[in-house]
């Protein structure tokens, strides 16, 4: 089985590299092939990358509280470019100011993503969801 | 005597009418509006001044992080800050959008936050609220406030913010790059910076003090304290040349209470030094302690032992300014009652302090002594790269990897270093990437990780490095196997 | 060897006879029926061995503070701070009626408590619920419980838990009657204490080890280290004659860094010292630190202050056990979230701290061997009163105010001496009361004191203490004038 | 003007001693003439002592969590024993557990107490409450 591509980036304007730094090295180690767009990533930037990777999943980080902001739209986008396969997941510090979770999943699943994670969710978890994902979808497809 | 590396007059003016045309609260500001309101702020409100008297009276002054979309919430969350919080220093956070220019986005954050009553931003977008706001939220205090940011252009931003009346700028050419920027040119964001400097330095020729501090903790995680320390002086001595004369070096918290205190030790005997060699005496230096700036606990309780451990070691070390965290830190912008919380913890530590003395002990001399060692490795090959000047050297320097900001985001920034806990919780240097650490040094550093290495059963090695930037956050220093 | 104080089997069984009549439940109480409960208790509820295990680990065990009228409300108060409260060991904090010996008020709380759906007594009442009930708590949670009061006359609740299966009993004839009663007479608690501490023993003698620790803090106001560290050493050899083999000394926090360092390690080494001198060896001693036991502040983010650096001083003084606070410390008894809220801060600063060092210096060797020299003063004269024998001699010492213990309530206890601190926040002795101080060490307290009436510009004087004792709630260490 | 006598002590099985060293110390500075009863002081012994020395005012503690269930009846015992112009005054920690003051207050208020304090309460302004109450019993005694 050839590694799946995923694409992840920091959305806006946002520089919190760190976690990002992780996340790259963290799915590479479980397989899968990284195209890293790093931090301060346009809505552009990340639908072209997905295109031209071919990508099953985009992985949208935004710590620094203007995910609310910067997020919008980019499902819609997303299916106008065709991208309707490739799983749109977004997680960090997603709005300014604590918030109790099961608020801001509501807001960003209205919004379109598929999948929505707090900063501390156990990233163990979030690879065996991908997966799952993943084959729900290649059986949909296929 | 006038540094030649100073911008002149003229060029900063012609600088000027560009920048002010960025946007438009920028139009028609003239230097002599900014120098008549500075001249109408009582001393009290001086910042300059305040770290100054901070300093004589060796007292640790509390100031915390704080910025919101709107003028009128702006000015109540401050005014809670000083009334609930305690807080001796006030400071402006600017938003996100603003630090990159994006005055265009800024303003919708704007629009949108009037819209849900709440802001929607991540901090206060002075540029787009112009002069006039920035004076009204200085005259409804009674503290005087810092523009806090992570601007690598943030020239506007100083024009708007000290003809407003704010007192104090933080940043610099560096450390509002590298951590916070990704394309930026490290060239450009100095030179940017140099006008910056420049404008504090004509306000203090006016007899305006307006205090300056480079970032100290960079990207806040695992920092080296020598490239902490190397950075802020290299920005400290860009400042001076530029006529900035009250100076506040800072450095964020590592977590190890020996090197810490050495860190901060050797950070201002440091400075002294390396001005005294470039010639600068005329200067107030004051040091500036960051609360754990790395990820932190969600559980509050949690957290508020992080906040007390950094205002214990702020008053042992003997900062003039410790700057605050709040419990809501791993989880969004904080309350202004969340901050207050983190304000009066930190009071309370700083004062059942204030008045002891951490022992000499051959061990801090020690970690003094490594930490002086290394600055010097670094600052030789800067003044090395630069033929003797540390403008061209640092530029090279950073090009060449020989200054290395670990895990930053900015693409002019080598990203090779990686930094790792000792077994005793200091920070070490696992991979040097180019740094010009000398072979003695290295081979300190190995030994230590070695230690650790065996203690864990496992070799010195990545997963470590990963382990170590969560380990604060669930509840450790170290992040050992479990 | 058995000590000759030692009371005989005979004459403890003759005493026991009238202990369990003091309230039906004692009534049948078997020594076969505790002995075989406390056999069928897995080791990792045992408190011995916990304490045993943190002292060869080098580990810093929490405990918190915590018991409720009823028992089912009890063992959901602990199970709560075993999961939510990251717990190492448990307490069962007795109620005040029961210390008293009130069992007749306790059980109007008891039913009062029912009615009103809480807990109206300020603890456990451990008698009236009897064996079974004791029993039933050890069993529904994970870790080592520890009886904790401050009952002069603690026959019957001994009997009673330790039948009941709890493992460590914390108090002492000076610790428990000095600080808690009014006019208990000293050689009556002493006494008593005999009879608790040879129950513990006769356990020992069967296999099964019972911690036991005397109370530290005392008063928990303003007490120098020495008088504190006497005292326990005092209760720490009549505990072992006895017959106990667990011991804990514990030491309450002063607030100075390097003299609660010195004091927790010289309450260590003499107490070996003066072990050795009475001719025990076959002992487990370890080490408990308090955090702050005087008056708290009432606002919480300063009470997790407080909190916070108590845990810090704790793990730099390597105590084997730290007896933890709650943010609700001035308010009332804790909530269960608060005493976890406390667990947690203390556990985040314990991890953080645990790898960590502080280091050796001139300053901590100084301060160590002046309460060395403050402790022989006392202890010398101890020896002398009791021609040789500590507790003749004690009993005397505190009949004449060789031993005095500050702000206590005793009527047997001289109340003379009153502590002040000095200058750097050391806790020293104003007005020495009858306490056998040697000349060079008045001199040298004497003249600290005089450097902070000199820094402060008032004269040495009652009003210090007073602003000594409120300081710490009131955001300060010492109380310095306005 | 002779100094007024007051009764001071800390009720019931309290063994709390600081606050009440303080409280006497500064009442006598005050220029009151203080009868301290100590610690672990019974009703009876709080009465007789305001009895025998005449007592314009009595100063219950309680700051261990007992203070409900140890001052209950106080108030009525005092009237029946005669002692109807002498004020009753209470403070401390007065129940178990972090309550809002106006709560403990209007318990004992409704238990038959003048004046209830709180833990923190500032003693200067304690002095000055006292004094107006004694001038208002004193006009109207007279
Ligand atoms: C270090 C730090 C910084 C450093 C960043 C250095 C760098 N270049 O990386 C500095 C000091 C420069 C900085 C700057 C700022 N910061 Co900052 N920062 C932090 C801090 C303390 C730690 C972040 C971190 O590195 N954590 C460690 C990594 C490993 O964790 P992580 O970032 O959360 O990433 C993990 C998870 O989130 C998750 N995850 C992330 N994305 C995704 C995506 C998916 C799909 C999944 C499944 C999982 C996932 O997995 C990652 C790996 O485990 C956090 C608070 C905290 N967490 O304690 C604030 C924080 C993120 N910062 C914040 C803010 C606001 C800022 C600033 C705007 C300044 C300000 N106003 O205070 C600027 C940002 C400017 C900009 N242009 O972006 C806020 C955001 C507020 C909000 N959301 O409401 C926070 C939460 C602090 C706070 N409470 O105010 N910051
Ligand atoms: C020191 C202390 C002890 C010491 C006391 C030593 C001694 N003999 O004095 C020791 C360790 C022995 C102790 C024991 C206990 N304590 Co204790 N103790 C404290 C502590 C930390 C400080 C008290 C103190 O000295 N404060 C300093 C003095 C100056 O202030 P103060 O006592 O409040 O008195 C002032 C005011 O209250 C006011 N005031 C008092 N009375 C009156 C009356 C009037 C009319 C007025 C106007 C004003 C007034 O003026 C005083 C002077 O400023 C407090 C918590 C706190 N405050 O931080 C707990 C506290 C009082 N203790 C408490 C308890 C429960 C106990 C114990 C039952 C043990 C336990 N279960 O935890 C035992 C008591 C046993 C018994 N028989 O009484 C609880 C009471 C809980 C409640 N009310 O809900 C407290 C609040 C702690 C807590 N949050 O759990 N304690």
């Amino acid at each position: 089985m050839k590694p799946e591509n995923i694409v992840l980036g920091v959305i806006g304007y946002d520089c919190h590299s760190v976690g990002n730094k992780i996340l790259e090295v963290f799915f590479a180690e479980k397989g899968f092939n990284v195209t890293n767009l790093g931090v301060m990533v346009s809505q552009e930037e990340f639908l072209n990358a997905a295109l031209e990777t071919d990508a099953r999943a985009i992985m949208v980080s935004s710590l620094y509280g203007h995910g609310e902001i910067d997020c919008e739209g980019l499902p819609q986008k997303s299916k106008e470019k065709g991208l309707d396969d490739t799983l749109l997941y977004v997680g960090g510090n997603l709005v300014v100011g604590k918030t109790p979770f099961a608020e801001v999943e509501k807001k960003f699943k209205g919004m379109g993503f598929d999948r929505v994670f707090s900063a501390d969710v156990d990233l163990e978890k979030v690879v065996e969801i991908l997966r799952q994902d993943l084959e729900k979808f290649a059986g949909k497809t296929s | 005597m006038v540094d030649t590396a100073r911008l002149t007059f003229k060029q900063f003016k012609s600088i000027r009418r560009q920048v002010l045309q960025a946007w438009p609260t920028g139009a028609g500001l003239t230097l002599e509006d900014g120098l008549a309101a500075q001249k109408s702020i009582p001393t009290e409100k001086n910042f300059a001044q305040a770290m100054k008297n901070a300093g004589e009276q060796g007292r640790v002054l509390l100031q915390p992080r704080a910025g919101v979309a709107l003028v009128e919430e702006h000015i109540k969350l401050l005014q809670f800050l000083e009334e609930q919080g305690e807080a001796d220093l006030l400071p402006t956070t600017i938003d996100a959008y603003t630090r990159q220019n994006r005055y265009q986005e800024a303003e919708k954050g704007i629009v949108r936050s009037r819209e849900a009553k709440t802001s929607l931003l991540n901090g206060f977008p002075a540029v787009n609220h112009g002069v006039e706001a920035c004076r009204q939220v200085v005259d409804r205090v009674n503290s005087p406030i810092q523009v806090r940011h992570g601007t690598p252009d943030a020239r506007l931003l100083a024009e708007i913010t000290l003809a407003g009346g704010f007192t104090s700028f933080e940043g610099g050419g560096i450390s509002y790059n590298i951590p916070y920027a990704k394309k930026f040119p490290l060239k450009d964001s100095v030179d940017h910076w140099k006008y910056v400097d420049r404008l504090v330095g004509w306000y203090e020729e006016q007899g305006v003090s307006i205090n300056r501090e480079p970032f100290g903790p960079l990207t806040g995680t695992l920092v080296p304290p020598f490239i902490a320390i190397t950075i802020a002086i290299l920005e400290g001595i860009l400042a001076l040349r530029q006529g900035v004369r009250s100076l506040t070096l800072g450095y964020g918290q590592g977590g190890n209470l020996i090197q810490d205190i050495a860190a901060m030790k050797a950070l201002k005997e440091l400075a002294h030094e390396y001005f005294a060699m470039e010639n600068f005496s005329d200067y107030e230096l004051s040091s500036v302690f960051h609360q754990w700036m790395g990820g932190f606990p969600e559980d509050e309780a949690k957290a508020f032992s992080v906040i007390s451990w950094g205002s214990a070691v702020a008053a042992l070390a003997k900062a003039e300014k410790v700057i605050v965290k709040t419990p809501h830190e791993a989880m969004g912008i904080p309350t202004k009652e969340a901050n207050a919380q983190g304000l009066r913890a930190t009071r309370q530590m700083i004062n059942m302090l204030e008045d002891q003395v951490f022992p000499a002990s051959r061990e801090l001399d020690m970690e003094i002594d490594v930490i002086k060692k290394e600055v010097k490795c670094l600052m030789d090959k800067v003044y090395e790269l630069g033929l003797g000047d540390i403008e061209s050297g640092l530029l090279a320097a950073f090009e060449i990897g020989a200054l290395d900001v670990p895990f930053a985001p900015a693409l002019c920034n080598h990203g090779k270093i990686l930094p790792m806990r000792d077994n005793d919780g200091f920070i070490r240097v696992f991979n040097k990437g180019n740094l010009p650490l000398c072979s003695d040094i290295l081979d300190f550093h190995r030994e230590k990780l070695e230690l650790r290495a065996k203690a864990e059963g496992r070799s010195v090695g990545f997963q470590m490095v990963t382990d170590d930037i969560y380990a604060i956050s669930k509840g450790k220093l170290t992040g050992r196997p479990k």
